[in-house]
């Protein structure tokens, strides 16, 4: 029975594939205006950062930027109210502790250096959010059970920070005319930064937490305290 | 046969083999991994509509949904992984807890874990 | 003045209600059975004299032809007092006196005494009303409360006779109202008002005529419908069946009397029917109340051959409209006369059965003479007077021959009356206390019959054929010599014919309908059941059966994709179907007329309008 | 501060409680509640603005409209927020009592808020792009909450309606991606104006259709809503059904009007049509076979969702006019009818539940007969469901009836009536059992603060929807901006 | 006159609703508090009267009296107080106090008494409601509500006949509301918003029209007919008898009995116009119908020995009468049809209190039980005799007066075999009452009865129990003996149906 219907999804797949593929082809040679990338690419200049893509997602578009923010926190609430995490790994072995060692700090400082770079060339808090998160995973493997991140309380308001500043500055915004995420243009560059940053440092907990995978224990880890919370603090 | 359409086409055929993989494959690691080449398909297309011609730079819009779009897949992917785990852990515990009372052959247990009801609220 | 006649009917109908049972009395819930039949208190049981009284009161003081219109009563009743009111007013009220004063000694001490008053006083105020009434609506309310009525007094003493008695009166009276009703109905319709007089009823079509006919024929006792006349007065008690016999029949008269056209317009068909249905049953009575051996069935069937002559009569008149002033005058009196004797023989047969004292029997027995030779018609009797006034009905017919009939069924009714005293003289008497007040009550109707023959009459009349007469007691006088010198010579015949003759064929028709009914139902009724077993058979285990997840192919990841996957090709069909609306403006590849086209269609105002008035066939 | 600037409100306050409640765990409930009385303010508040000011629209960011996300708020979606706004106010006060006490409170107020932001989002979006992020969140949050029993059941129900929410939004996902390439903008005002019959916008257009046909569980496409519904906690399976749902079937309606009017034809609202009837029939049986009064109440859920879009063919088939604004808010009313009728009839059904530790309708009896307010109350969102006078869905049934004749599309009656009569036939069976033998309840209320928003609720769509439904006609009467 | 033209617009309102907000109320009421649910009873119910009065009062005065509520642009609910309104609002709030007072009195021990009244109220306020629509939609409205609010008393008593007995009558009136509901919206795609006017709405329709319109009136009609109880559509009735006394008397005697037929008079009257109707040739198949109802229903209670089954199929067939009124052309017998309405009414509900205080009282049920009644309980027993002879049609008790004037108009109109129809209709029917009466007044009473109840009074049952039919036996006395006078059913039906055939002239 499987067979032949794997084969019948097959069939209309492809069907539906060449339909697009034609759409496509049609859409893409046909010479159409310049959609929205002369328009922002004119605003750049009042935007507040050079690189246009970061004027797009914090400028631009900052409302879609904070809903995908709030998406982020909901898959990690989702993931906390399913229990509590997982027994952890067991400590990790002399090879994997000093590379943990190593990478790290290595991929702490990279994160820090995307978020700044960000705002003139590609980067920004996504990028630097994962190196972060990628770093709690490395620490989640190597035994430390909560992933390098402080205890549930903190993490509550690690989490909630970058959505809380986002919506925090746009209330303030709207407060003084501004209107919604409407940044003055002096203050715009500043602001971004700002969002920025608390953006990162949200996106990093999040994703170790996610990859936790259940609401953290409350005992803090026996072993050594990890560099990195007071590195970032 | 610009490039752009290349790169298109190319968005295209990926988010059909992930529609495919993900319809058919039953195991639910291979319909994320279904789900993830769709969602790649169509960041491609994105990323093709962008394309300027040569001299230009790319429009950014399209780029800055891309982004949106993959910090959004990588979250779903997270929660249906979790809940995944949850679910095998569920099995598994289940399943452990009929061998010891019925003592029956194990195949029976993984039917009867699946039907008999987790105790609700 | 006329206020007398609301009151002639409604007097009776408020005693009536006060003889129901009172509220807090001992009809309260405790032992309601226990008791022995109560005695109804002396002034309880006076009520049923007392009401007749205003009837009487009001046959007096009302002067003839006046009337009271009461719109608000009913449906707008009109009482009044016409000629044929005023004589059925008369006889019936003294009736209702004599046989109250029975009824207010007799029926005290009896079981159910109090319903028995309360029926009475119900069937008294029904009369009344009927008589007082000239509407159609009175007739009607007065017909049909009396019948009700009537019923409680036929079954009062509840032996099986009287219970069957009681569902052959009751069956048939509701066929007659029914008919009456419907006859009512049409000549209210035909006539346009609801006071007809014979001049208004001229054109009546033939079917109310046949109704009322028919309606009243089974009161009147016409031959076919008389059959619970002779089953109903034996059970019924003395007083009541002198009731019956003496007013309530008589009742069809006043009603063919007041909507026939009488001596307006000729109806030779309906006449002659009428006529020739009393002929019959004239002649049809007589033979089998010889062969009765209970007394009351004698008179029963006496009255039924009056009441044939009467319908004769009417017949005749109809027939012959000329004749119908006299006619008229000479039916009602023949049918007072007849009233006032058969009550009396029937009250008389009651004292002959209960009278106290054992030397009143002789009186008794003088009384009962006198009022059969009254009843055959005698001379010097009021059957004569009355006898007389139908001779020129008789005479003036178209057919010569009635006259002769008429005679020889006043031999035959001679014949009759000497069986009934034959019969009376061997009942053996079993007195009981309190017979002072009837006695006196019926010494006094015979009194008033026996003036009446001199009040009324005159000297011609009191000797009207006597010579047939005197033959039918010379013959009567023969065959009770014979029947005298040896008993059982007569044995055979007697009770040869049980009383509701006809009734006899009536309980096998009962069978053969009920048991054609079974065979007609009872394959419908099975074949109805069968198909609803078979239904509910099928229905059944696709209900009970509890269906399992008939989603769980639904569930399964391929299936859900294909049909997902089949939803979408269909929606582009539906959509890329109609291809020249879908074709792209700007495709390189299209040809240019067609984008033409499409653009132009689009110049106009906003899409959507454009869209759907150019091709609105299509969907 | 115009009122069109303060669009965001509705989004922004529930987001802004959720992390409230995320941080401070231990005082979720009262946080909780105050946030959902904040937004259902801010809610009713941009639905009064609508009511007074006609159509509102602002563009955030202060960059003008193409580049900016576009917010807009027209009858249509001002009457959808406001009944997201009370239900969700309903749903709360409901969940205190229910949460009481268990630690799952702390983790069901974070994500309701954000389900409840989402809600409001995509009445307010006017932009594509925002309206897939939207999507997004809502999906999400729903699975998330749905699976808060933690069941089996719950756990693989909510995984599939995971993953078909997944596979709708990258489906809706592709269709804007194509949209934003053939057309150049992502805002739905000036894509209507420049979209014109082509191939692309067909495509588009079906692959919208289908995704969100996904979300909004039409007939075959609805396996996953029973089990999702059925075993979730009684608030969260009330929001379900009562809301989410709806926001699938808002977007479908809002694109069907707005985006597509030129491409959409008649074949394809008759398909769709099809599909709601097949709904209808479908839902309404297996909600009649149904052993499980929650189970009951989802399939009536599939079968509602199949009248709504019943709708579609008869709206299509009548040209613009005084006649199609009275389909378009007929079937508005019927969605807000049922959100309000499915949410009363859920938050009763959850305290049947409570009260008799199971939900299987036979041995309902004793239960349901204990509780007279909350049988009342299912009894008026039965009556709603099945759309008897004097409720909101007796008067949409009878503008539809009303529509199906004038365009002549009479087969449609056939499943109307089949509808109604099975609705009457599942409603009342659950009625049925609350005239027992059992002893006679003492007073109405038995527990005021759990009964009263299911009763509330239930009355409102059972009684005020049906007499008070002209407001509705002039707040979309605006929309329509036609006769 | 302006204070007067404003009341004139709340009044019908005030009447709906006077009976309606008790009855929420006494929903609140906790169970065991008797007295303020019967204070709640009784000011329901004679507000409703003293408001019922004033309407009469004004109408009479020649005020024209409507509530309008537009609910959607072209969909307005409507209460007009007309001629034939009139004549069902009364009838139902005189009958709704009788029957309060019964009811209190029959469910003195009975459980859930609050839920049972909170109903009772529902559902005459549905029926006031229907007396006094003003068009098909307020009519259909209030229809579906009565539905609603009469299932939870046929089930009241909680026992699995109840249930049973309640999911048919559910099935047979849910299914007739959805055909009167397609019907009324396909009726108003025709014609647009259908008021109810003296002489009919549709007498100018075109002659295309004609099928759809005949096909219309066959939809209402089944949708009316369910709860008229036309032959085919009758099932229900029967089944429902299971309902306590006080629900049977009320309901299925009066108000939802009456409402499918003074649906039916509505439509045929107010909405066809007759003279179109009969054009159409509908009523021939209105009266085809009511025949075969009126013969079927007396044949079947012939055979049933349940006491109010009978008497419920005795309801079958008379409430036909008022059926077979409105389908002969000609102003007499619509007079019948309708003060039929009124009459079978009070002597239907007199039966059922008497078959109600016989249950209660003495435990009897069947007809077989009921030896020597009357002499155990005289009074209860007059009463239904009075309204057995009444049904029967023996003047001088109100049915003989409908009777007659359906004969009367059905002669007039040439159709005399509706004359055999009334014949016949009146020899079955003494044929299941008289064998009662019989048994009751004239059979020896059984050593014991199934299982009497005494009851602490004077009387012969509970006060509550007896005086209701006695009053209602007593109303059919006055309506069948003062027929004529003004004020009475059968006037107000004259005029009715004077308005109804346009004949000016006032008599």
């Amino acid at each position: 029975m499987n067979r032949d219907l794997s084969l019948l999804i097959g069939i209309l797949v492809s069907l539906f594939a060449v339909l697009l593929l034609w759409i496509v082809y049609i859409t893409l040679s046909a010479e159409t205006g310049p959609r929205l990338a002369t328009l922002a690419l004119e605003q750049l200049p009042e935007s507040g950062v050079s690189h246009p893509v970061t004027a797009v997602l914090l400028n631009y578009r900052a409302y879609d930027t904070l809903l995908e923010l709030a998406v982020l926190l909901a898959a990690l609430l989702g993931i906390w109210s399913l229990g509590p995490a997982p027994a952890g790994f067991q400590l990790a072995g002399p090879a994997l502790a000093v590379m943990a060692r190593w990478i790290v700090p290595l991929a702490i400082l990279t994160g820090g250096y995307l978020l700044w770079v960000g705002g003139h060339a590609p980067g920004g808090a996504f990028q630097a959010g994962a190196l972060l998160g990628s770093a709690g995973v490395i620490l989640r493997l190597a035994g430390h059970p909560r992933a390098g991140l402080p205890s549930e309380e903190a993490q509550r308001w690690l989490v909630v920070a970058g959505v809380g500043v986002f919506v925090l500055i746009g209330l303030l915004l709207a407060a003084l005319g501004y209107g919604f995420l409407t940044y003055p243009k002096a203050g715009a560059k500043w602001l971004i930064l700002l969002i920025e940053t608390a953006a990162t440092l949200a996106i990093g907990a999040t994703l170790a937490a996610a990859y936790v995978g259940g609401r953290p224990l409350g005992a803090a880890p026996p072993s050594t305290p990890t560099p990195t919370e007071d590195a970032r603090a | 046969m610009s490039p752009a359409f290349l790169y298109g086409g190319a968005g295209i055929l990926l988010f059909a083999l992930g529609l495919w993989s993900f319809l058919v494959h039953e195991p639910l690691l291979r319909k994320l991994i279904g789900f993830n080449i769709m969602g790649s398909g169509v960041f491609h297309l994105f990323i093709a509509i962008a394309h300027r011609g040569d001299g230009l730079p790319p429009d950014p819009v399209p780029h800055a949904l891309v982004l949106t779009g993959i910090v959004v897949a990588v979250s779903a992917t997270a929660l249906a992984l979790a809940l995944n785990s949850r679910l095998e852990a569920a099995d598994a515990n289940a399943s452990a807890s009929a061998h010891q009372t019925h003592g029956r052959g194990a195949d029976e247990h993984a039917d009867d874990a699946k039907r008999r009801r987790w105790p609700t609220r | 003045m006329t206020d007398w006649l609301l009151l002639a009917w409604l007097w009776p109908l408020l005693l009536a209600a006060s003889a129901l049972p009172s509220l807090g009395s001992g009809a309260g819930q405790r032992g309601d059975r226990a008791r022995a039949p109560e005695t109804l208190p002396a002034w309880r049981a006076s009520l049923v004299v007392i009401g007749a009284l205003p009837a009487l009161a009001a046959v007096w003081l009302v002067p003839v032809g006046s009337s009271l219109s009461l719109p608000w009563l009913f449906l707008g009743t009109e009482l009044g007092l016409d000629e044929i009111g005023r004589v059925f007013l008369l006889f019936s009220a003294i009736l209702w006196l004599a046989a109250g004063v029975a009824v207010a000694q007799r029926m005290r001490r009896v079981a159910h005494a109090r319903r028995f008053h309360a029926f009475y006083l119900l069937a008294m105020a029904g009369n009344l009303w009927l008589i007082v009434g000239q509407d159609l609506f009175s007739f009607y309310a007065g017909f049909a409360i009396m019948s009700v009525a009537a019923y409680g007094l036929v079954i009062h003493d509840g032996s099986p006779a009287a219970l069957r008695a009681g569902k052959v009166y009751l069956v048939m009276t509701l066929f007659g109202e029914v008919s009456l009703f419907a006859a009512l109905v049409m000549i209210a319709q035909q006539t346009g008002t609801t006071l007809p007089r014979p001049e208004d009823l001229t054109q009546l079509g033939a079917l109310p005529i046949a109704l009322v006919l028919l309606g009243l024929g089974v009161k009147a006792g016409l031959v076919p419908l008389h059959l619970w006349l002779p089953l109903a007065h034996p059970a019924a008690p003395i007083p009541a069946s002198a009731l019956l016999s003496g007013a309530m029949i008589k009742v069809a008269m006043l009603g063919w009397l007041r909507f026939l056209p009488v001596g307006a317009i000729a109806l030779p068909n309906w006449g002659g029917l009428l006529a020739a249905g009393g002929l019959l049953t004239l002649f049809y009575a007589l033979p089998i109340g010889l062969v009765q051996a209970d007394p009351k069935a004698i008179l029963a069937y006496s009255s039924i051959s009056k009441m044939g002559l009467l319908m004769l009569c009417l017949g005749l008149v109809l027939m012959e409209p000329a004749l119908a002033p006299a006619g008229v005058a000479a039916i009602s009196l023949y049918a007072a006369q007849h009233g006032l004797v058969k009550g009396g023989l029937f009250l008389g047969v009651g004292l002959r059965k209960q009278a106290a004292p054992a030397f009143l029997q002789p009186f008794v027995l003088g009384g009962l003479i006198v009022l059969a030779l009254a009843l055959a018609g005698a001379p010097l009797t009021s059957g004569a007077v009355a006898k007389y006034g139908l001779k020129p009905v008789l005479s003036g017919a178209e057919w010569p021959w009635v006259a002769a009939a008429v005679t020889v069924a006043t031999v035959g009714t001679s014949l009759l009356m000497a069986r009934f005293i034959w019969v009376c003289v061997h009942i053996s008497p079993h007195p009981q206390p309190g017979s002072l007040w009837p006695g006196l009550a019926w010494a006094l109707l015979i009194l008033l019959v026996l003036l009446s023959a001199f009040v009324l009459g005159t000297p011609a009349s009191w000797f009207t054929d006597w010579p047939t007469i005197a033959l039918g007691l010379v013959f009567a006088g023969l065959i009770a010599l014979g029947a005298w010198r040896n008993p059982d010579w007569l044995r055979p015949v007697i009770g040869l014919i049980p009383p509701g003759d006809l009734m006899v064929l009536a309980r096998p028709i009962g069978r053969l309908t009920v048991v054609g009914w079974l065979h007609l139902w009872r394959p419908l009724d099975a074949a109805r059941l069968r198909v609803v077993n078979a239904v509910t058979r099928g229905i059944e285990p696709f209900l009970a059966r509890p269906d399992g997840d008939a989603e769980r192919g639904l569930r399964r990841w391929p299936v859900a994709g294909v049909i997902w996957l089949g939803m979408i090709v269909v929606l582009l069909l539906a959509l890329f179907g109609q291809s020249p609306h879908v074709q792209p403006v700007n495709s390189a590849t299209g040809d240019d007329d067609e984008a033409q086209i499409s653009a132009a269609r689009l110049g106009r105002e906003s899409p959507s309008h454009s869209l759907v008035e150019t091709d609105p066939g299509r969907d | 501060m115009t009122s069109t600037s303060l669009l965001f409100l509705p989004v922004a306050v529930p987001l802004l409680g959720a992390l409230l409640v995320t941080a401070f765990p231990r005082t979720s409930s009262i946080l909780g509640v105050t946030a959902a009385l904040a937004s259902s303010a801010g809610g009713l508040w941009v639905t009064a603005q609508t009511w007074l000011h006609g159509d509102l629209g602002s563009v955030l960011g202060g960059w003008g409209l193409p580049l900016g996300i576009g917010l807009a708020a027209d009858g249509l979606s001002a009457a959808l927020l406001a009944m997201s706004s009370l239900v969700g106010l309903g749903i709360s006060v409901y969940a205190i009592g229910y949460f009481a006490g268990s630690e799952r409170c702390t983790h069901f107020w974070p994500l309701w808020l954000l389900l409840w932001a989402s809600l409001n989002g995509v009445f307010l979006a006017a932009d594509l792009f925002n309206l897939y992020v939207m999507l997004e969140l809502l999906g999400l949050s729903a699975a998330a909450l749905g699976a808060l029993t933690g069941s089996r059941e719950a756990i693989a129900a909510n995984l599939r309606y995971l993953l078909v929410g997944l596979l709708g939004s990258i489906t809706y996902l592709l269709a804007v991606a194509l949209l934003y390439a053939g057309y150049g903008t992502l805002d739905i005002g000036l894509l209507s104006e420049r979209l014109q019959p082509s191939p692309l916008a067909a495509t588009a257009l079906v692959l919208m259709i289908a995704g969100l046909a996904l979300k909004a569980a039409l007939f075959p496409m609805h396996f996953w809503l029973p089990p999702a519904h059925a075993n979730a906690p009684a608030p969260v399976s009330a929001a379900l059904s009562a809301l989410v749902v709806k926001t699938a079937f808002y977007l479908i309606l809002r694109l069907w009007l707005d985006l597509f009017p030129a491409i959409a034809d008649a074949a394809a609202a008759f398909v769709l049509g099809a599909l709601g009837a097949g709904a209808v029939l479908w839902g309404s049986w297996r909600a009649l076979r149904a052993q499980r009064l929650k189970l009951l109440a989802a399939y009536s859920t599939v079968a509602q969702i199949g009248y709504l879009f019943l709708f579609l063919p008869l709206i299509q088939a009548t040209p613009a006019g005084a006649a199609r604004d009275d389909l378009i808010a007929a079937c508005v009313l019927m969605a807000i009818t049922h959100g309000f009728a499915k949410a009363g009839f859920f938050l009763a059904a959850g305290l049947v539940q409570q009260k008799a530790g199971h939900d299987r309708i036979d041995e309902l009896g004793g239960a349901a007969q204990s509780m007279p307010a909350t049988t009342f109350s299912i009894a008026l969102a039965g009556a709603a469901l099945i759309g008897l006078p004097p409720s909101g869905s007796f008067v949409s049934k009878w503008v539809m009836i009303g529509g199906a004749f004038t365009t002549g599309q009479w087969w449609w009656l056939i499943v109307i009536a089949a509808g109604t009569g099975l609705a009457a036939a599942y409603i009342f069976r659950v009625l049925g059992h609350a005239f027992g033998l059992e002893p006679t309840p003492r007073c109405f209320l038995t527990n005021a603060r759990a009964e009263l928003p299911a009763f509330l609720l239930a009355a409102t769509s059972g009684v005020l929807l049906g007499l008070g439904a002209g407001p509705l006609w002039s707040l979309l009467g605006l929309s329509g901006g036609h006769a | 006159m302006s204070p007067l033209l404003t009341w004139t617009t709340w009044l019908p309102a005030a009447i709906v609703f006077s009976s309606l907000i008790p009855g929420l109320l006494i929903f609140l009421v906790k169970e065991e508090d008797c007295n303020r649910r019967t204070l709640l009873n009784m000011t329901g119910t004679l507000l409703t009267l003293l408001l019922v009065g004033v309407l009469i009062w004004g109408v009479f005065l020649g005020g024209v009296f409507e509530t309008r509520v537009t609910i959607v642009p072209g969909l307005d609910l409507v209460l007009r107080a007309d001629a034939l309104s009139m004549l069902f609002v009364t009838l139902s709030s005189v009958l709704w106090l009788v029957t309060t007072i019964y009811a209190i009195g029959y469910l003195e021990h009975a459980s859930n008494r609050s839920r049972f009244f909170g109903f009772f109220s529902l559902c005459v306020s549905a029926t006031v409601g229907i007396a006094l629509a003003g068009n098909l939609f307020t009519f259909l409205v209030f229809y579906e509500i009565l539905t609603l609010a009469t299932y939870p008393l046929v089930a009241h008593s909680g026992t699995s006949a109840a249930t049973r007995g309640a999911r048919i009558y559910l099935a047979y009136t849910i299914a007739g509301g959805i055909a009167l509901l397609i019907g009324v919206v396909w009726l108003r795609t025709l014609t647009g918003p259908v008021d109810f006017v003296e002489r009919g709405v549709l007498t100018d329709m075109p002659a295309a029209l004609h099928p759809q319109l005949i096909a219309i009136f066959l939809l209402l009609l089944l949708g009316l007919g369910v709860k008229a109880a036309l032959v085919p559509l009758h099932g229900w009735l029967p089944q429902s008898m299971v309902a306590p006394a006080p629900v049977s008397s009320l309901l299925h005697a009066v108000a939802v009995v009456k409402a499918g037929a003074f649906g039916i008079l509505r439509v045929v009257y107010d909405v066809y116009g007759v003279e179109f109707a009969s054009e159409l040739g509908l009523l021939t198949i209105l009266g085809a119908a009511a025949s075969v109802t009126i013969l079927y229903g007396s044949v079947m209670a012939l055979r049933q020995d349940g006491l109010k089954k009978r008497l419920a199929y005795s309801t079958v067939s008379q409430v036909s009468y008022i059926a077979l009124g409105a389908s002969i052309l000609g102003p007499i017998a619509s007079i019948g049809g309708m003060v039929h309405l009124v009459h079978q009414g009070i002597m239907k509900i007199t039966l059922f209190f008497c078959a109600g205080n016989y249950a209660e009282t003495l435990g009897v049920h069947k007809v077989s039980e009921m030896d020597g009644v009357g002499r155990r309980m005289p009074w209860t027993t007059l009463a239904f005799t009075v309204g057995a002879l009444g049904m029967i049609g023996i003047p001088p008790i109100a049915g003989f007066v409908s009777k007659w004037y359906l004969g009367l108009g059905a002669v007039e109109a040439g159709k005399d075999w509706v004359l055999l129809v009334l014949a016949a209709s009146t020899l079955l029917n003494a044929g299941y009452f008289l064998p009662i009466l019989y048994k009751a007044w004239f059979r020896p009473p059984p050593e014991s009865w199934p299982h009497e109840h005494v009851f602490d009074s004077r009387f012969e049952t509970l006060g509550a129990l007896l005086w209701p039919p006695v009053i209602t036996a007593v109303l059919c006395l006055i309506a069948g003996l003062f027929a004529a006078s003004p004020f009475s059913p059968l006037e107000w039906a004259t005029l009715i149906a004077r308005r109804e055939y346009g004949l000016i002239e006032f008599r």
